[in-house]
């Protein structure tokens, strides 16, 4: 098929989709378009990411599109601060929309330039998020329902919802086609709006309070970008990506390069720009979902993936590398004490994202392939964990891990599949555990001795990170002492086909981590990254290190099994808790106490509040991180 | 003798409740532990935990409330088990006789297999009593795999 | 039976936030680290001690009861069983409690026997609980010499009448055994080996950073709380109060020029080096008191009855002990009443562990040296002041 | 430095505190109150004994020239002994020994 | 040549079933020696074996039916990660693989709603958390001589690697300290259980599960001495007297000193430990340069 047609269809039909949602606000046809448009999605990106790389330049009609409608989005943000009288949003826009201005109309922007330019690390980008987006917009049909159910909203805005999740998929496959830094500064925006607009979707007064957060964080990225655009067009002139990346290494190109990653910082939640994906949270569950899995914040992952050739080495790289191995470790330490199941989550995903900012930064070939290895595994496992919490809770009605005790007799199927994608964010020899175990072994290997520094950052911060994991999934494994056998559980269809297919493919790319690695993975490397990584179906080998992956995942069988068949041989009555011998006799739940009463065991014992308290050490964290950004620039000038 | 029993003589792990004795006897089975006497020789290994324990040591009389704790501790100990009443007091209250508030002895809440004398009994006749109960123990085990 | 909750219990402390989901921990009666059965139900907000509850009765035998159903001199067995620990003490001071109403002049030898006996005792105590304590904050090696070391006095218990751990020399009138010659060198030599061996330990205890950061600080009982909340003993020396029982000078402690043994550190480990040093005291004490002690007779029979009532305060290892004794001319008390230092020192204890951590709750419920089957009769515990 | 070092050191070097118990008995120390016995040829039934026994281990029955005897309810605090005019209950230093049921010990003068 | 690789081979396999049984002796001589510093007699060597034996055969009490199969797991892991060690494998893989084994027996005792167990499983979360990091440097320090991650390697080095790496070695005792479960940081389970938490995590274990988690406690120490064994590569006899001297140093550590809080626990392992490797790293890494 034409490849033009392609991109087309992957940039246009989610966005068409999402018009045709808009429109017709009604259930039969929502769900026929959304469902269409992701099959189209995902079959247009597979064909695309068979087909290898090319470059295309479509009319120049679409130009002045873009042009009109960038303009429309500022004013449309200028007007958003306005109204909610948020004196940073409109300073932020107005910084945008009147340089725009001048670069357009008095500068006549730069012309001549492939606007899509897509390579293998796109066409990946584009598999991720066709993908993983695709199911989570499906997941959404049902989720929607309930959600407006359990809040008793009347008219439904669900219209208002799946055009603005179908428009960031569109959005994200413009994003990491486009090589025009204008389009790109334009696909930009555009996630920003529609963060925007479904982290504000249930209309609290907390949920527009964290829109504007997002807002405004989101445009101090976009700012950058127009700080990039006139750097691109005094010293380069240009603003081909591609062009001013082959330029020979200077001070203006570091430059450049330093404010296009601090965009990606604020896109990425590093610190200190990590509050809007955690404000995120109010919003329901698929925007999430959406946007630390497979989207929003791999825009930002994208953007440097992209740069990292062109960093080599220098200062600034490193620089990237530090910001994202302080935000692992504080990210990890902030979620010790973190109850709410999506807050773990958030801080989970900031600290990944850390980890692949950290990888990408020390711009080796081996740590590159383990951020693209952890890019990939860490959307899949991010996206099917959030599907799971949003499950859960919207039967159990709570966002407390608490409140999640014994889930596995309550809701088994759920549980199991959430329990595997926890294990699999942390455990050998699951994806992540393996891309962790890359970017040490890069990190180790790398030429820096100041790396030391970050080493430590990531082996304090990998111990912290394994620890919210057991215990969450510790919650999870309760099985309640009254002896009551598991209950059944219902699903929803949307919800099946949505949860399956990610477990399946954690479950696929687990267990073929070598095929991960030879078929998406080492491909996508650039030109000049040359790795001896040799995945062969019994270990992986990056040359200083080999990791066993077939035998141990039998190992694991063998385990479990094995394990299984003892449990049921030798058997075990169930007895109730040792209570310092007063237990009450037929009700293993209380115990006897003071004054001749009965007490409830309450337990209650691994936030860590009275240690790492979160206030302070957000606090602390943020101007540690806003420190270390202004080093990255410091970094620049040497 | 079998493989199973010969590990279960030698290893008693012991559970120590004090059913409301005067403390005497308690402090001699710490006693019984500590350099002089060594019970450890044995593999006696005050464990404080009733699930994994072999042996119920007991002093005292007994009285109206704690006697809930020591049926709940019998209980949650697994079997093969033995319960050694230490001290005059666990096996009949002696002393305390008169006292309202004691059952006499701890056999009237649940079945004891070994008495040892003495007020307060020594480390030596507690170190017996446990050898005696390991025969007890023995005998049950070979009851169990027959 | 009634379900108390969480916010029930945890109303009664003004440190709570109720929004918090805090764990509950049943600690004891059967507890490791507790020797003894009490309860103490934690309210705990992670691992910091919100709020204590203790649960007494698990001991309760109806002593006092027994005491009045029995022939007045049967008791003496049955207050040495009150506590095995300080059972010396309990047999002496009831025997002075009755010689008080029947007027029985009670030889000048057998009051040096008392106290040397008493000091035997305290000193038995103090190092069983050394040694406890030792082994509460998980330093078992400490804990296995020092009880390797109370063999010796053990071992003397044996020597004077035949018992490891109950003397059974206590006699209404004066004492039962007489310590001759022999055995009183035998005692000046065991009680050298022991402060032999108490001097090597020394350091471990004044200078072990280890014990320190184990001890110091946790535990914090002011010199007014420790007034007001009626401590006594180890308890309230440890906060620098002078108050002891022995000062009174009873039995012969008037002549053996007694000065208590007070620290200023309102904290476990301060209470802990009270309890050292008085073992060393009491060494000194015993040897003190054989330099002194008078040739005579040791018991002065005296068969009246009692009549009358009278109280009578002794110095325990743990504090002072109180009896209170009435008798109607019968063979038989009506009222014989005892209070002993653990409850008066159970609500110290209760106001000393909130704020601390759960790793801290051996060390500072140790610190008071609790002795549950003394204290197991009618009890009272006021928590809040 | 920990302090206990030295003390752990010299433990380690030196021989055992341990007695062997069971294997090694140890002498008795004299005047160890250890099991009690009737000798009935002298015991004239005056009960003086059962008077004074703290915790009632001693039944005298004056009729059948008997004396039950509770070995597991007695203190071995020896007032019987003191008390006895006839000199006829004896305690010896062997430590009472633990049993299986509570042993109730008869004795009984023979005619 | 291919003899010796698959005599090499088999030797490993051996010692991989081997290894709990030699973890029994140690444990054994471990009991002994601490009797015999606290100047007791002590138990016999085999004692763990009996004690083992005996768990196996008590009535099966269990607190959730997920217990004995995350016991059975603990075992299995830590088995594994020895395996991976005697074949020659991945040290980070290797440190992973333990840390599967640990996280099955903090899940275990965590999900058994005993106030005790869950506190046990708390503080053992928190000494995972110390002694990882320790565990994860001490392998980068050694790629840092090696040149590779891969056990195998470090038998190629012509000197011993404790000549480079001294003090990444002493950084390790602490880590062996809380493995072992000893005092100063035996504070998530005492072997002797006279702690506030009673047996921490092991409270709710009995019975065959508790005697797989002791199996695995064994394998554990085995795999830990041997990791620490390397440190002498070049003669193994040599670094096996290694090992045990180290263990004895633990054993004495565990008898002069009380059980602190965990709070010391992490502090001790984040600063001492940490610094003390990074120093050699450092050091390391000047010798390198100063060489050039």
């Amino acid at each position: 098929m034409d490849q033009e047609l392609l991109i087309a269809l992957t940039i246009g039909a989610p966005t068409l989709a999402g018009l045709g949602c808009l429109i017709l606000n009604d259930k039969i046809a929502r769900k026929v378009i959304v469902s269409l448009s992701a099959i189209l999605l995902i079959g247009s990106s597979f064909i695309l990411f068979n087909g290898g790389g090319f470059s295309y330049e479509p009319n120049s009609i679409l130009d002045t599109l873009v042009l009109f409608f960038d303009l429309m989005l500022l004013v449309y943000f200028f007007y958003v601060g306005i109204k909610f009288k948020n004196i940073l949003v409109i300073g932020l826009s107005l910084l945008q929309l009147l340089p725009v201005l001048y670069f357009e109309f008095i500068l006549h922007g730069v012309e001549g330039t492939p606007t899509f330019l897509i390579d293998e690390l796109s066409l990946l980008m584009s598999l991720i998020i066709s993908i993983v987006g695709s199911v989570i917009v499906i997941y959404g049909l049902n989720y929607m329902d309930e959600h407006e159910e359990h809040l008793h909203i009347q008219k439904s805005r669900q219209n208002r919802f799946f055009f603005f999740m179908l428009l960031l998929l569109g959005a994200m496959h413009g994003l990491v086609f486009s090589n025009n830094l204008y389009w790109l500064y334009f696909f930009w925006e555009i996630t920003t709006l529609c963060s925007y607009e479904l982290i504000r979707h249930d209309g609290t007064e907390i949920a527009i309070k964290n829109g504007i957060t997002a807002l405004w964080m989101n445009l101090i990225g976009g700012v950058a970008f127009v700080l990039t655009l006139f750097i691109g067009y005094y010293y380069f002139n240009s603003i081909a990506i591609d062009e001013i990346l082959k330029m020979y290494q200077s001070p203006v190109v570091l430059l450049f390069l330093a404010v296009l990653s601090f965009a990606a910082f604020t896109k990425s939640a590093q610190f200190p720009f990590n509050s809007w994906l955690q404000g995120a949270m109010v919003a329901p569950t698929p925007v999430s979902a959406l946007l630390h899995s497979s989207t929003m914040v791999n825009a930002g992952i994208y953007l440097i993936l992209r740069i990292a050739p062109a960093l080599n080495n220098s200062a600034l790289s490193y620089s990237i590398a530090l910001v994202g191995a302080f935000t692992f470790l504080t990210s990890a330490i902030l979620a010790l004490n973190e109850r709410v199941s999506k807050g773990i989550l958030a801080y989970s995903t900031i600290g990944n994202l850390g980890l692949i900012f950290l990888c990408i930064g020390i711009n080796t070939p081996l740590s590159y392939a383990s951020a693209l290895a952890l890019l990939i595994f860490h959307s899949v496992s991010k996206g099917l964990l959030f599907l799971c919490a949003g499950v859960v809770e919207n039967r159990v009605h709570s966002r407390l891990i608490e409140d999640w005790e014994g889930l596995i007799r309550r809701l088994p199927a759920t549980s199991i599949i959430m329990i595997t994608a926890m294990l699999s964010m942390f455990l050998p020899p699951f994806g992540m555990l393996l891309g962790k175990w890359v970017a040490i072994e890069a990190l180790s290997s790398s030429y820096y001795i100041s790396s030391m520094l970050i080493i430590l950052l990531l082996v304090l911060g990998s111990a912290a990170t394994s620890v919210y994991y057991i215990k969450w999934l510790s919650y999870l494994t309760v099985l309640p002492l009254d002896g009551k056998n598991f209950e059944s559980e219902k699903i929803p269809w949307s919800y099946v086909i949505s949860l399956l297919t990610l477990f399946g493919l954690i479950i696929i790319m687990g267990t073929g981590v070598s095929s991960v690695f030879n078929l998406l993975i080492l491909p996508t490397l650039p030109s000049n990254y040359y790795t001896n990584i040799d995945a062969s179906i019994i270990n992986l080998n990056t040359g200083i290190g080999s990791f066993v992956t077939y035998p141990l995942w039998l190992i694991i069988a063998a385990m479990v099994f094995f394990g299984y068949t003892l449990s049921k041989r030798k058997g075990g009555t169930v007895k109730p808790p040792y209570l310092s011998g007063e237990n009450v006799v037929d009700d293993p739940t209380v115990f006897h106490t003071t004054a001749d009463g009965i007490a409830k065991i309450e337990v209650s014992a691994q936030f860590f509040e009275n240690e790492f308290s979160n206030n302070r050490l957000l606090v602390l964290s943020k101007i540690l991180g806003s420190i270390i950004i202004m080093l990255l620039f410091f970094a620049v000038m040497l | 003798m079998k493989t199973m029993t010969k590990a279960r003589l030698k290893s008693p792990w012991v559970l120590h409740f004090d059913c409301g004795s005067c403390n005497g006897c308690d402090i001699e089975i710490l006693a019984a532990l500590t350099p002089k006497f060594d019970a450890e020789r044995f593999g006696i290994v005050n464990i404080g935990d009733p699930k994994q324990a072999d042996m119920l040591l007991v002093t005292g009389p007994s009285n109206k409330r704690n006697q809930r704790v020591l049926k709940n501790l019998y209980e949650q100990m697994p079997e093969p088990k033995v319960v050694v009443a230490i001290g005059e007091c666990a096996c009949t209250g002696a002393i305390f006789h008169n006292c309202p508030n004691t059952n006499g002895g701890i056999d009237k809440i649940i079945p004891v297999d070994v008495y040892v004398p003495g007020c307060a009994a020594r480390p030596e006749q507690i170190v017996d009593g446990i050898v005696l109960a390991l025969q007890k123990l023995a005998e049950k085990s070979e009851k169990e795999a027959d | 039976m009634k379900l108390i909750d969480v916010g029930d219990v945890i109303g009664m402390s003004e440190n709570v936030n109720t929004n918090k989901k805090y764990s509950v921990l049943p600690f004891g009666p059967q507890h490791p680290v507790l020797p003894e059965p009490i309860h103490l139900k934690f309210i705990v907000d992670e691992e910091k001690i919100i709020d204590v509850l203790p649960n007494l009765g698990y001991v309760h035998r109806g002593i006092e009861r027994g005491c009045e159903l029995n022939d007045y001199k049967r008791n003496i067995w049955l207050t040495e069983r009150i506590c095995g620990i300080c059972n010396y003490i309990h047999g002496a001071t009831y025997c002075a409690a009755i010689e008080k109403i029947t007027d029985t002049e009670v030889p000048v030898r057998a009051k040096y026997l008392r106290t040397i006996w008493g000091e035997l005792g305290r000193l038995q105590s103090h190092l069983l609980w050394l040694g406890l304590f030792a082994d509460a904050i998980g330093f078992e090696s400490l804990f296995m010499q020092i009880w390797r070391d109370r063999e010796i006095v053990l071992t003397l218990n044996e020597k004077t009448n035949g018992h490891r751990i109950h003397l059974a020399t206590n006699m209404i009138g004066g004492a039962r055994k007489d310590i001759d010659d022999s055995l009183e060198n035998e005692y000046k030599k065991d009680l050298n080996l022991l402060r032999k061996k108490m001097d090597a330990l020394k350091p471990v205890f004044y200078k072990d950073s280890a014990i320190k950061q184990k001890c110091e600080g946790k535990g914090i009982l002011s010199k007014n709380k420790a007034r007001f909340l009626g401590a006594t003993g180890p308890t309230i020396r440890g906060s620098g109060l002078k108050e002891d029982a022995r000062l009174t000078g009873y039995e012969a402690y008037g002549q053996l020029d007694f000065k208590p043994v007070v620290y200023e550190g309102e904290d476990s480990y301060s209470r802990m080096l009270v309890r050292f040093d008085e073992v060393l005291q009491s060494i000194d004490l015993i040897e003190k008191a054989f330099d002194q002690m008078p040739e005579g007779p040791i018991l002065n029979k005296n068969d009246k009855f009692p009549m009358g009532h009278t109280v009578i305060r002794t110095e325990q290892p743990r504090g002072e002990v109180f009896y209170y004794v009435e008798g109607n001319g019968t063979n038989k008390l009506t009222r014989c009443k005892i209070r002993t230092p653990t409850a008066s020192n159970i609500p110290a204890l209760i106001n000393m562990l909130i704020g601390y951590e759960v790793s801290d709750i051996p060390t500072i419920v140790h610190s008071i040296d609790p002795c549950i089957s003394c204290t197991e009769r009618i009890v009272y515990v006021r928590r809040n002041e | 430095m920990p302090k206990m070092l030295k003390e752990v050191i010299k433990n380690l070097l030196s021989p055992p505190a341990t007695v062997n118990y069971p294997f090694v008995k140890p002498t008795p120390v004299p005047g160890t109150r250890g099991a009690l016995n009737w000798d009935m040829s002298r015991c004239d039934q005056c009960q003086d004994c059962e008077r004074v026994c703290p915790s009632v281990a001693i039944k005298v029955y004056p009729e059948e020239k008997k004396i039950e005897y509770q070995p597991f309810k007695c203190l071995f605090c020896y007032l019987c002994i003191e008390n006895c005019m006839q000199q006829a209950i004896s305690g010896s230093d062997i430590v009472a020994e633990p049993a299986y049921t509570k042993i109730v010990k008869v004795f009984k003068t023979e005619t | 040549m291919l003899e010796n690789i698959s005599l090499n081979t088999i030797f490993s396999i051996v010692l991989i079933f081997c290894a709990p049984i030699i973890g029994g002796f140690l444990m054994g001589i471990d009991r002994k020696l601490t009797a015999r510093m606290q100047s007791r007699m002590g138990p016999p060597i085999i004692q763990p074996f009996y004690d083992v034996i005996k768990l196996w055969g008590k009535e099966p009490f269990i607190s959730s039916t997920l217990q004995p199969i995350l016991a059975f797991c603990y075992f299995g892991f830590s088995l594994t990660s020895f395996a991976l060690l005697a074949l020659g494998q991945d040290l980070l893989l290797i440190i992973f693989t333990l840390g599967i084994a640990d996280s099955c027996l903090i899940i275990a005792s965590l999900n058994s709603k005993s106030p005790y167990s869950v506190l046990g499983g708390k503080r053992e979360l928190l000494s995972i958390m110390s002694y990882e990091p320790v565990l994860l440097l001490t392998a980068i320090s050694i790629y840092y001589v090696t040149g590779s991650f891969m056990v195998a390697r470090i038998f190629y080095l012509s000197y011993p690697l404790i000549s480079y790496l001294p003090l990444v070695f002493i950084a390790l005792i602490p880590v062996l300290v809380i493995d072992l479960k000893k005092s100063p940081y035996d504070v998530s389970a005492s072997g002797h259980a006279h702690q506030e938490l009673v047996r921490g995590v092991f409270t709710e274990f009995s019975g065959y599960s508790l005697a797989l988690i002791e199996l695995g406690h064994w394998t554990k120490v085995v795999m830990m001495l041997s990791l620490v064994s390397l440190f002498w590569a070049t003669n193994l006899i040599i670094g096996i007297c290694l090992a045990l001297v180290l263990f004895f140093i633990v054993l004495v550590i565990d008898n002069v000193y009380p059980r602190l809080d965990w709070k010391s626990m992490l502090k001790t392992t984040w600063s001492i430990g940490i610094i003390l490797i990074i120093a050699n790293i450092v050091g390391l890494i000047a010798r390198v340069v100063m060489h050039i």
